[in-house]
């Protein structure tokens, strides 16, 4: 076996000297990052998993996310939609960065860039709108307005002529329920949301350095693959997100 | 030629130091011992001597001594110790609220409150709410009444190997301490010693030492010394483990454990043996040369297949016993007795199901809230009991836990605060205690108390539940007396225990054993 | 370089988009309603199928690992594995703590014990 | 050819591998934010002996609790203030003492300065590499680490006490302030220092698996590559797929204590009133934990496996035994690891179901262990050991292993578990197989590397000193545990006075402590004959131990930033072939081509061993003149 001693190198990739995955060591160590970050949330899933099997009652997501800027409510899952269609479209526009850096045109890489840069900012705009018209709906990291137990205390309040809303608030503030969809919720897309401001703040670099010509001079354009691949991941992630507390 | 060269009178130093330091210790120890006078006893607590001392003590080595010692403690206990507190603190009241819910207190602004809160914050007191004022002064009764003890040394009663008294304890560090100052001051003159045999040699360019050999008949000297002492070991120790098992699954449980001891001692033995062996044997020596041997394929194949299937045996027992153990049918569970522990920081409530052989249900939002259901008298809800669930109505409080030879229990397991662990060594049986997720553990147990006491030829041997996951500063602490009686006994027992739970409410419930109360409970 | 087209591109927006749109057809189309309820599991497996779908194309084309080395797709592909037995068996635990729950709830857990004894909220 | 590993590395424009020797350096950039390995390397070594002798010395305070429970010491007070009121350690600090030393011996001595240092140190200069893929990453890395070592410490200092949930910290203890003094600010640190550490052993860890795939020199195969590099392969695997769950339930558990969240709390009541998080569950931690737990015992163990083959290997100057089962039990052990975490839980109210799925892949793990076990007595076997301060060490891991790993056998049962569980037993289990057997694999390391490090050999005779010392001491101190856990007595007690039971162990309470003294003491033999031979050591030859590996070849001149002058030397051999029959000495470096040597040592392979042993018996006394003529017999260091 290997007391055989041959030449030094038959040109097969794993021989050494050689980069046996065809990709160099920084792609590489995007691609394992990554799938560290895929375990991350996988971890954060699960316990959402795990907390959600075990509660005895869930809010309905329907109910929770129907509202969009201009409709108050009745228009379930519509605005995520939006979301979701916003950041799609920015990994497609990434991608077509990458691919005009393949053929090493600087201006069409920094065209695209520019609109993934938007969409990204975007889809944070979208998530701030969310976030804020859930806080005022009394939602927090520690108060469920849509927990199924305040619903009979949000009748009583209603009935005693308080309006919808203001049952909502008092019912969340002043009885104690089951938190944990709100948590997980503003948990979960907190993180992934904080990993869309890196990728987006990632972005702007990269496309100021491409504008400089920074990959020009180094005649390659694989900072914007590497890049796009974080990019890609996000993406993937709200793909995940999206399913398991909007639709499931 | 220097004969003490710096390096070595520098590592004698060291360790001379090191040893110097622990000996010290050791002295300061014993004079530290010494001066503990054997103070006046008894004096306090005139005034306390109305109340009963006696059920005190019963109340405190339950829900106090967790934390609290009586005397001279500093350090020890979580909290302060405790003879002497009456005076300490303003008046009686302040106990009373204090002991329910000292963190109340401290909110209120009491100033003694917050000092003794500075002086010990973060850690808090256990709220002790279904306390009545009557027993806080039969508490306060007993520390205030109970003399010190003599100091060890007098009363040299301290446990059957462990030994022995102030005098000898501080002889036994001693001589530890000295042990070891020996030892390493034989190595540091064997050391320099050896430095200046060695330079003396080498100046005339001979080598003293072949450290292959030495090492090498070292490493022969370790097994063989090594495996005397592990004997020696058994020979000492066994005798200290725990007896029989005393559960229905415990036999199969330590059935399990011989059987794989017997087989991982004999694979222990054999590579150690051999890899001592091998590296006394094959240690370098002149004209000698290495095997050039890289793999061998039929070898490997055996020695892995073999601990597979070895493995395989072990796995599908332990499969086997773990199943028996653990699950257990509805049925079993309903015919079962069914014991409830319930763990807080730190200690334990016992609750048995009364006629019904159902355990109440319990909502930890009703614990230490005043409780009040028609026909009764008000209580503190100190277990959390659902006062609408009638099947809770006739659940027994019980200080220690008893249970019947040859049946069944259900041991059904809660935690109030953190995670505890419910761990009866003895019984073989353990299920940690997780807030908000009860667990359980069904066992039968099968030697009582007294046969047990025979067997193991110790007259005050007690099987014991203590608390085996960390759980805070008194985790050490945290234990409940077992006690396996003949069912006969067992149902005495019962019986009288019907009055310990709901304790206000039960004395009613007795004397109107044919009212409503009694219907209430069908 | 293999995968990358724009045509090709924009077929996986399109493939990504109909998925999606599939997705809300189920989950909001009124005459399904019946079927959301009465088949809660499968319906969920349906939405998890379809993202899994997703997250191949991104992965696959976006990515471009479709179009990297075997040993690049492996290396990536196969620790995802113990992810789907960690699920498995986190899932079950949920299912069996939902168990010890719900045999657990107290008869008074209803609104009016929750009422009387309301601890202090953060 | 030489030119494919250079033109190989201006592929990656942007770090400085190529300008060695030229630029300019200034103390900082030399010293402390040093961009090469080796110096890293020292950084990482050098901070790891600092945490062990931190953590060894608060194992010796808490011992001393523990061997004489009634004692008092004055200096107790004088150390720690409030916490030796009275010259007695108090319970609180007692857990705190306990929970620090688990977290800085598991993460700080075992996982970043075991594999931190030698990753570092051996997978470039054994690759034959410049330096790591990105020596930038590989600062921060260190510096990361470096911060999070300080913030741990600092939780030590702070008022309310540093974090005392065990070095496992399950909340709800954990999570709540009012639970015990330690759950405080403490806590926080303990929680901010991990997540720091987390991001550092990921950079960490992502550069080692780059470099072994990217930058190997050419001939440099994967099954040329020695079992260190195979063993920091897996390790750095492991730590990349399983820290970052960590890291979540070091998130969600962050949430639950400052922002009042419920994810690991339900239903409790503490304090005097029922509290309002509720509706999580406890136990949702400890699977989360245990899945990085688990791996995360082979993360610590697999390195010292690892450094311990080469060792053995080279010492006993035989080709490790079974070279490719030594590597598929590494990746055995590195899979299986990822799916028995459960075996931690038996007894914490897990689905008993689960129980059994988690003992049957438990035991599994068995075989492979097994597996490197039998093949390193066969590699000792007709060996001829040189008894160097390291083999020493590496043969005392083998021991310890072996002692450690058949303990393991017993807690993976379920049905043992139920009255092993959390008892000494455990703790005398897990100090031997991946306590003292990884802190032995990493002294073997030391010893061995030092040369390598810093150009000098350290001292043999302290080093055999320190060995007997504490190897018996290990002995002493864990394996009487073992009665002690079989008795039933929990770990993590403050003492042993308040059961009865208990009783007849004090005395070996006493003597467990001594030895752990003992052990200590030990150690500042080490740290005397470590730091005295930095700068006053016996300067080391080219190749002190005569062994095969490429980080021989290099020159000895450490300060020198790209490792080869010149060109990097290529690779025609595995690393194990000592004792080849028919080479004129028993080593023939990788960088050896066959070309080189003489006819009878070419091309050896298993069926002709025994032949060609038998050849070589004639032919003992021969010496041949066609010496290869590489670097090595240049060098000319003393034989004998």
């Amino acid at each position: 076996m290997s007391t055989h001693s041959v030449a030094a190198n038959e040109g097969k990739i794993w021989d050494g000297g050689n980069e046996p995955f065809g990709a160099s060591y920084g792609k590489l160590m995007m691609w394992f990052f990554l799938l560290s970050d895929a375990f991350t949330f996988t971890a954060l899933l699960l316990g959402y998993g795990a907390l959600r099997f075990s509660a005895l009652n869930w809010a309905d997501p329907d109910v929770v996310f129907q509202s969009a800027p201009g409709i108050e409510s009745g228009a379930p899952l519509v605005f995520v939609g939006i979301m979701t269609f916003i950041l799609i479209m920015s990994s497609v526009t990434m991608v077509l960065a990458v691919e005009a850096g393949h053929r090493n045109s600087k201006s069409e890489v920094v065209k695209w860039m520019i609109w993934t840069v938007i969409g990204g900012a975007m889809f944070l705009g979208c998530q701030a709108w969310e976030w804020t018209h859930l806080f005022s709906e009394g939602a927090s990291i520690t108060k469920n307005p849509f927990a199924p137990e305040l619903v009979p205390y949000i009748e009583k309040f209603v009935a005693q002529g308080m309006s919808h809303h203001e049952a909502t608030l008092k019912a969340v503030n002043e009885i104690p329920h089951n938190y944990e969809f709100t948590s997980l919720f503003f948990t979960i897309t907190g993180f992934h949301g904080f990993h869309v401001l890196s990728g987006v703040v990632i972005n702007i670099i990269i496309t100021i350095n491409a504008m400089a010509g920074t990959y020009q001079r180094r005649g390659h354009y694989e900072m914007i693959e590497k890049v796009g691949l974080y990019w890609h991941f996000v993406d993937l992630v709200w793909v995940f997100v999206f399913t398991f507390f909007y639709l499931v | 030629m220097k004969i003490f060269s710096t390096k070595s009178l520098r590592i004698f130093a060291v360790g001379f130091s090191a040893c110097m330091f622990f000996v010290a210790s050791a002295f300061g120890q014993a004079a530290d011992s010494t001066q503990k006078a054997s103070g006046n006893a008894a004096a306090a607590g005139g005034e306390y001597a109305k109340y009963d001392a006696k059920k005190g003590e019963s109340i405190f080595s339950i829900k106090c001594s967790s934390c609290h010692y009586l005397y001279d403690s500093e350090g020890k206990g979580t909290g302060p110790s405790l003879h002497g507190v009456t005076k300490r603190a303003p008046n009686q009241e302040w106990f009373y609220k204090w002991i329910k819910n000292s963190q109340a207190l401290i909110a209120t602004g009491d100033k003694y409150a917050n000092e003794v809160w500075n002086k010990y914050k973060p850690t808090q007191m256990t709220a002790f709410g279904e306390l009545s004022n009557d027993d806080i002064n039969n508490i306060l009764a007993y520390i205030e009444t109970t003399p010190e003890p003599a100091p060890k040394a007098a009363t040299a009663d301290a446990g059957a190997a462990g030994g022995s008294g102030v005098a000898e304890e501080v002889m036994g560090t001693s001589y530890y301490v000295l042990f070891g100052l020996v030892i390493v001051l034989i190595i540091a003159v064997i050391l320099a010693s050896l430095r200046v045999i060695s330079t003396l040699f080498r100046s005339k360019g001979e080598r003293l030492f072949n450290w292959n050999n030495i090492n090498g008949i070292l490493f022969l000297v370790f097994l063989i010394v090594g495996f005397f002492w592990i004997y020696v070991q058994f020979a000492n120790y066994t005798r200290h483990l725990l007896p029989e098992a005393a559960s229905e699954h415990g036999v199969l449980v330590d059935r399990m454990l011989m059987i794989t001891f017997a087989l991982t001692f004999f694979v222990f033995v054999v590579t150690q043996a051999m890899l001592f062996y091998f590296s006394y044997k094959y240690r370098q020596q002149d004209g000698k040369k290495a095997l050039h041997y890289a793999d061998n394929h039929r070898l490997e194949f055996f020695w892995t297949l073999i601990p597979a299937i070895v493995l395989t045996a072990l796995v599908l027992y332990g499969a086997k016993v773990w199943t028996q153990v653990m699950f257990t049918d509805e049925d079993q569970e309903k015919k079962a007795l069914n014991v409830e522990v319930y763990a807080y920081q730190f200690g334990w409530n016992i609750r048995y199901a009364g006629e019904d052989n159902s355990l109440g249900k319990a909502n930890y939002m009703l614990i230490n809230k005043e409780f009040e259901v028609e026909g009764y008298e008000k209580g503190t809800n100190f277990m959390g009991l659902d006062t609408k669930d009638k099947s809770a109505m006739d659940d027994r409080m019980a200080d220690e836990m008893w249970l019947p030879k040859g049946r069944p229990v259900l041991m059904k397991i809660r935690a109030q605060d953190v995670i505890h662990s419910a761990y009866m060594p003895h019984f073989r049986v353990q299920m940690n205690a997780v807030p908000g997720m009860p667990t359980q553990f069904m066992f039968t147990p099968t030697i009582t108390t007294d046969e047990m006491r025979l067997k193991t030829g110790d007259p005050k041997f007690d099987y014991i539940l203590l608390c085996n996951k960390i759980c805070g500063a008194s985790h050490y602490n945290m234990k409940r007396r077992v006690k396996v009686v003949e069912p006969e006994e067992y149902d005495r027992w019962y019986k009288e225990k019907t009055k310990a739970y709901f304790t206000k409410i039960q004395n009613k419930v007795d004397s109107a054993a044919n009212s409503g109360m009694a219907q209430l409970l069908k | 370089m293999a995968g990358f087209d724009t045509k090709q591109i924009w077929k996986v927006f399109f493939i990504l988009l109909a998925i999606t749109v599939l997705e809300f057809l189920i989950a909001l189309t009124p005459a399904l309603e019946g079927l959301r309820t009465d088949y809660k599991l499968a319906v969920n497996l349906t939405y998890v199928v379809l993202t899994l779908f997703k997250a191949f194309y991104i992965i696959a084309y976006f990515m471009h690992l479709k179009f990297e080395k075997i040993n690049l797709v492996y290396s990536i592909a196969l620790p995802p594995v113990f992810v789907i037995y960690c699920i498995v068996l986190v899932l079950y635990e949920g299912g069996y703590w939902n168990g010890i729950r719900k045999e657990n709830v107290t008869s008074n857990q209803k609104i009016e014990q929750v009422e009387n004894h309301a601890p202090e909220h953060h | 050819m030489a030119h494919a590993a250079t033109a190989h590395h201006d592929h990656h424009a942007g770090h400085g591998h190529d300008d060695h020797g030229h630029h300019h350096e200034t103390f900082l950039s030399k010293y402390v934010f040093s961009m090469d390995h080796k110096m890293i390397a020292k950084q990482f070594l050098i901070t790891g002996i600092l945490m062990a002798f931190i953590g060894m010395l608060m194992s010796v305070i808490f011992r001393i609790q523990l061997g004489w429970p009634e004692g008092t010491y004055p200096w107790m007070e004088t150390l720690l203030g409030k916490w030796g009121k009275g010259g007695k350690l108090s319970p609180e600090f007692y857990m705190g003492l306990v929970t620090i030393h688990g977290t800085i011996m598991v993460f700080f001595v075992l996982t970043a300065g075991l594999s931190g240092t030698f990753s570092n140190l051996l997978i470039p200069l054994q690759l034959g590499a410049r330096d790591m893929a990105s020596p930038f990453i590989n600062m921060l890395s260190y510096w990361l680490f470096f911060v999070s070592t300080v913030l741990m410490l600092g939780s030590v200092f702070v008022e309310t006490g540093p974090a005392s949930g065990g070095w496992t910290v399950y909340p709800p203890l954990s999570a709540l302030p009012q639970a015990m003094s330690g759950s405080g600010l403490g806590m926080t640190l303990w929680l901010l220092s991990m997540t720091i550490f987390i991001a550092s052993s990921l950079m960490g860890s992502l550069n080692y698996i780059a470099t072994i795939l990217n930058m190997r020199t050419v001939g440099m195969k994967m099954t040329r590559m020695p079992l260190t590099i195979w063993a920091f392969l897996c390790t750095a695997i492991l730590g990349v797929l399983s820290f970052p769950v960590l890291l979540s339930a070091a998130v969600l558990l962050t949430f639950d204590r400052l922002f009042h969240t419920s994810f690991y709390l339900n239903e409790i009541y503490i304090a005097g009133a029922p509290l309002a998080q509720t509706g999580g569950s406890a136990i949702l931690y400890q699977h989360l934990f245990w899945f990085l737990g688990h791996p995360e015992v082979y993360i610590i163990l697999m390195p010292a496996l690892g450094l311990t083959s080469e060792v053995i290997a080279t010492n006993a100057r035989k080709p490790i035994f079974g070279y490719r089962a030594m590597i598929g039990s590494l990746l055995g052990i590195s899979v299986l690891s990822f799916i028995v975490w459960g075996h931690h839980m038996f007894m914490t109210g897990m689905n008993p179901f689960l129980g059994n799925v988690f003992m049957i892949l438990t035991l599994v793990i068995a075989v492979p262990s097994a597996v490197k076990t039998f093949n390193y007595l066969a590699t000792l076997w007709k060996g001829s050991i040189h008894m160097t301060p390291a083999m020493l060490f590496a043969i005392g891991l083998v021991s310890m292993f072996i002692s450690g790993g058949l303990t393991g056998i017993w807690l993976g049962n379920a049905a043992l578990d139920i009255n092993l569980h959390d008892t000494y037993f455990v703790v005398a289990h897990f100090h031997l197989v991946m306590g003292a057997a990884s802190i032995f694999g990493m002294l073997a390391g030391v010893y061995h590397w030092f040369p390598r490090m810093f150009g000098r050999v350290m001292n043999a005779r302290l080093g055999y000193l320190h060995f007997w010392l504490t190897l018996a001491s290990a002995y002493m101190v864990f394996f009487p545990m073992h009665f002690i856990g079989m008795d039933g007595v929990p770990r993590r007690y403050y003492s042993f006075t308040e059961f009865e039971y208990m009783a007849p162990w004090l005395d070996l309470n006493k003597f467990i402590s001594i030895s752990a003294i003992l052990g200590s003491v030990a150690q500042f033999v080490f740290l005397y004959n470590f730091f005295n031979s930095i700068f006053r050591g016996e300067k080391s030859g080219q190749n002190p131990w005569k062994a095969n590996t490429l980080e021989w070849t290099a020159p000895m001149d450490v300060r020198l930033h790209g490792n080869w002058p010149g060109d990097i030397p290529h690779v025609y051999r595995w690393p194990y072939d000592y004792s080849v029959p028919g080479a004129v000495d028993d080593f023939i470096p990788q960088n050896v081509s066959d070309d080189e040597l003489p006819e009878a040592a070419r091309s050896v392979n298993r069926e002709q061993t025994l032949a060609a042993e038998a050849a070589n018996q004639e032919k003992k006394e021969e010496t041949s003149t066609l010496a290869f003529s590489s670097l090595f017999s240049k060098l000319g260091f003393r034989k004998g």
